[in-house]
């Protein structure tokens, strides 16, 4: 068999086992939402279905899949579908740069598990991230509602914001690291011996609220202010599409900026070798389901930003504090850095 | 055929379509996405002359006409949309005043 | 237990700003509701008992030798039969019921010259459950029960008839028959709560 | 190997930029041209440009478009419907001298013989970096002050008159 082949194998192998894992994992997710903001509310949450309600996810995936569709009235149907797909396209391919582990070996050949270890993983990171931004303008859009295209111009608006801050966030990692690649990243915590976030704990809280404004949390969630817009710029789909704007947006994409958050600020996969070969392993998604469980804590317990005000803290606080660490890191890296 | 001048004569099938394009629309908006098109094509061709002869200037020179894409829709919208405001249609073949 | 005045400042200061004090300490309070035991009720599987006084379902006392001495004075111009209901048709729930249409009571003089209710029907969907009709009873046969699981499938299921009211009156009595009448189930619960009651004299 | 992917892309590149000319709904166009955008990103990165590829990424797919997407959804198009769609006459006009155009270049291009190769690019990142910031230092600074003006000169075009 030639090399090709065989890389385009363990690819494919590496992307079917990836894309399992996320969408099971994120719709565990939302039954994992559903019992800590109920234990947070001294309620139960779900607990019928199943033991502890662990089959609640698969009961609320038939429900949505065997649910009519229907297509609101003057909708621009073409555009109509192609938002679903724009909208968990780039949520899913978000963990294509996502380094998991070390390298290592099978049968004789080296496997990364990682998708595509390319020089600008951290740049596709920001394509991927802002590409978001058609699934819901799109979805708005094309379902001719007022609330929905409201509800839609307003994510746009939070999506183009932060993920300008986003970008001159992570320049500061980018710089100690000294390259755009993930898995470079890592390599460089490692080799230094120390995670990024001690040298950039203001990097590190800005790109948390950057986060939390991309993938729609509370507090930046105005998008689909319940109160307001019903449920923003989904309203009007129906059945499982309804279904995959909050699985890409508040599950995928979170899960995702999690793990980017863990190989920026956490050193990745470094930890105590524990369980051996696994613990690498171990240790990305032990810190990854923290930065998860801290979103969705953080979710339950914080009431919502005026739509003015997230844009106005976005522009007007966090992307100067933003500039100001990249120079400061810059200046300090320039007189005390190695090279 | 090597790969190099399949990717040349790609590049400038983009720009000729995108020219082509800019003489048959009707819509301003449409218009400015033809000459989009077109930037994207010379940055094609750029891009692979330069993958070809190993070097960087190239790729520079594409990351100047993105500089200048962007600055031409900034520009270019702003005019729409206040001819919008101003006049309530966008059609090429209706602005043909100086001044009303 | 008095009033606590929290006097919040309108801005924080600049190591508050900082670090986050509010939100952390906003983040420790749903910490600590999160370890907090849940206190729901699962309800179709756990079912909450309401103090004696809940106004639900109505329910007739039956004739069953619990009665007062005075209803025995009557006994000779009624038709009462044992464990059946012990009302006397006198109407006095139906007019001091706000809801005309609530009731519908008939009655019959059986040839020995005494009278016999042959109906009783209550129409609970117009029901507001004040309990008007069970202070208005002279003989104390109306009452209201504990039972608040109502919903039916029909609208007929809704109306209730003298053998439901009576199956209720004495499913009741034999349930919570015994209890002293008060709102509060622990006395001690209640006066650790609001506080002890000092009676005049 | 390399030509199985230069043919899915380009064939991807062309439908779409075919699509974003003729079909007749300005925002169907916007999408066909943003799925033209993301096949010429493919096309950088199989030419080994990566940071032209995720500049491409970020500054059409997103900054660009998502301009013509605001402003193309905000407007109301029931005024302008009568302006969707293409000029017939200049089609029929036009496409043969594209075609000819296209033609003689093709015939260049295939019988004419490309220069050599003067050098390989290790990490391209790297590299064009550090090009941009020593040989290119004054365009780039030039460019700056090209998106500064075009910024300022936005935001005078699109304010409501008081």
């Amino acid at each position: 068999m030639t090399e090709v082949g065989v890389s385009l194998i363990v690819t494919l192998v590496k992307i079917v086992v990836l894309l399992g894992v996320a969408l099971g994992v994120s719709a565990y997710l939302t039954w994992f939402e559903r019992k800590l903001a109920g234990h947070i509310q001294a309620r139960l949450g779900p607990s019928v279905v199943g033991p502890f309600g662990l089959l609640q996810p698969i009961a609320d995936g038939i429900k949505l899949l065997t649910k009519e569709s229907i297509i609101p009235k003057g909708a621009d149907v073409p555009v109509y579908y192609l938002a679903v797909v724009l909208a968990l396209a780039p949520a899913i391919l978000l963990f294509a740069v996502i380094p998991f582990g070390p390298e290592f070996e099978v049968f004789g050949y080296k496997v990364k598990p990682i998708i595509a270890d390319v020089n600008i993983g951290l740049l596709l990171v920001f394509a991927m991230g802002s590409l978001l931004v058609y699934g819901t303008i799109f979805s708005g859009w094309a379902s001719n509602s007022k609330y929905a295209f409201i509800g839609s111009l307003r994510k746009a608006a939070v999506i183009i914001a932060y993920e300008v801050v986003l970008g001159f966030t992570v320049l500061g990692v980018v710089l100690l690291a000294g390259t755009l690649s993930t898995v470079g990243i890592v390599e460089a915590q490692a080799e230094k011996g120390v995670w990024f976030v001690f040298y950039q704990p203001v990097a590190f809280i800005l790109y948390l609220f950057c986060m939390l404004a991309e993938s729609g949390r509370v507090p930046f969630d105005i998008q689909e202010a319940e109160a307001e817009l019903v449920t923003g710029y989904h309203v009007e789909y129906g059945g499982m599409r309804f279904g995959a704007f909050p699985l890409a947006e508040w599950y995928l994409n979170v899960m995702a900026l999690s793990a980017i958050a863990v190989v920026l600020f956490f050193g990745g996969w470094s930890g105590p070798n524990i369980l051996g070969p696994l613990s690498p392993y171990f240790w990305f998604l032990a810190k990854m389901f923290g930065l998860v469980f801290f979103v969705l804590w953080l979710h339950w317990t914080l009431p919502r930003f005026q739509a003015r005000d997230v844009t106005e803290i976005a522009w007007k606080i966090m992307l100067p504090l933003a500039l100001v660490n990249l120079v400061v890191t810059a200046v300090v890296l320039y007189m005390f850095g190695g090279e | 055929m090597s790969l190099e001048k399949a990717y040349i004569l790609l590049g400038i099938l983009v720009f000729l379509l995108g020219l082509l394009g800019v003489m048959i629309r009707k819509n301003l908006i449409t218009i400015l996405v033809s000459t989009e098109i077109m930037l994207n094509g010379v940055n094609l061709v750029l891009v692979a002359v330069d993958s070809y002869l190993g070097r960087v200037d190239g790729q520079i020179f594409a990351l100047f006409v993105l500089t200048v894409a962007a600055a031409e829709v900034a520009v270019g919208l702003g005019l729409i949309v206040s001819l919008f405001r101003l006049k309530g249609y966008e059609g090429s073949s209706e602005i043909v005043h100086l001044r009303d | 237990m008095g009033i606590r005045k929290l006097n919040r400042k309108d801005y924080l200061n600049i190591l508050e700003a900082i670090f986050f004090i509010d939100f952390l300490k906003g983040l420790s309070v749903t910490l600590r509701n999160l370890l907090r035991r849940p206190i729901t009720t699962e309800y179709p599987e756990e079912k909450l008992t309401p103090p004696k006084r809940f106004r639900g379902a109505h329910g007739h006392f039956v004739w069953d030798g619990t009665e007062p001495p005075s209803l025995r004075a009557i006994e000779k111009f009624m038709s009462f039969e044992k464990g059946k209901s012990r009302c006397v048709a006198c109407y006095m729930c139906q007019t001091a019921c706000p809801m005309p249409s609530l009731f519908r009571i008939e009655a019959v003089q059986l040839p020995d010259g005494r009278k016999k209710v042959t109906r009783f029907d209550m129409n609970l969907l117009n029901c507001l459950f004040c309990g008007l009709c069970v202070d208005a009873c002279p003989v104390g046969c109306l009452t209201m029960t504990d039972l608040y699981e109502l919903a039916g499938y029909s609208r007929r299921d809704e109306v209730l008839n003298m053998e439901k009211l009576e199956a209720f009156g004495i499913d009741y009595k034999n349930r919570r028959g015994n209890e002293p009448d008060r709102i509060w189930p622990k006395d001690e619960e209640r006066e650790k709560l609001w506080g002890k009651i000092e009676w005049s004299g | 190997m390399e030509w199985v992917i230069f043919s899915f892309l380009s064939l991807w590149l062309l439908v779409s930029v075919v699509g974003a000319i003729f079909v007749r709904n300005p925002v169907h166009s916007i999408l066909f041209f943003l799925s033209s955008v993301l096949a010429i990103a493919g096309l950088f990165l199989s030419l080994g440009a990566e940071l032209i590829a995720g500049l491409q990424l970020i500054i059409y797919a997103v900054a660009i478009v998502v301009f013509y997407v605001l402003v193309i959804t905000t407007i109301p198009w029931e005024k302008v419907k009568r302006f969707e769609g293409i000029y017939k006459r200049e089609l029929i006009f036009g496409l043969p001298a594209v075609s000819i155009i296209f033609g003689l270049i093709a015939y260049l291009i295939i019988r004419g013989n490309l220069a050599e190769p003067v050098g390989t690019v290790g990490d391209n990142v790297r590299e064009v970096g550090r090009t941009l910031f020593t040989s290119y230092l004054f365009p780039f600074e030039v460019a700056s002050v090209i998106l500064l003006v075009a910024m300022i000169g936005a935001i005078l075009l699109g304010r409501k008159e008081e």
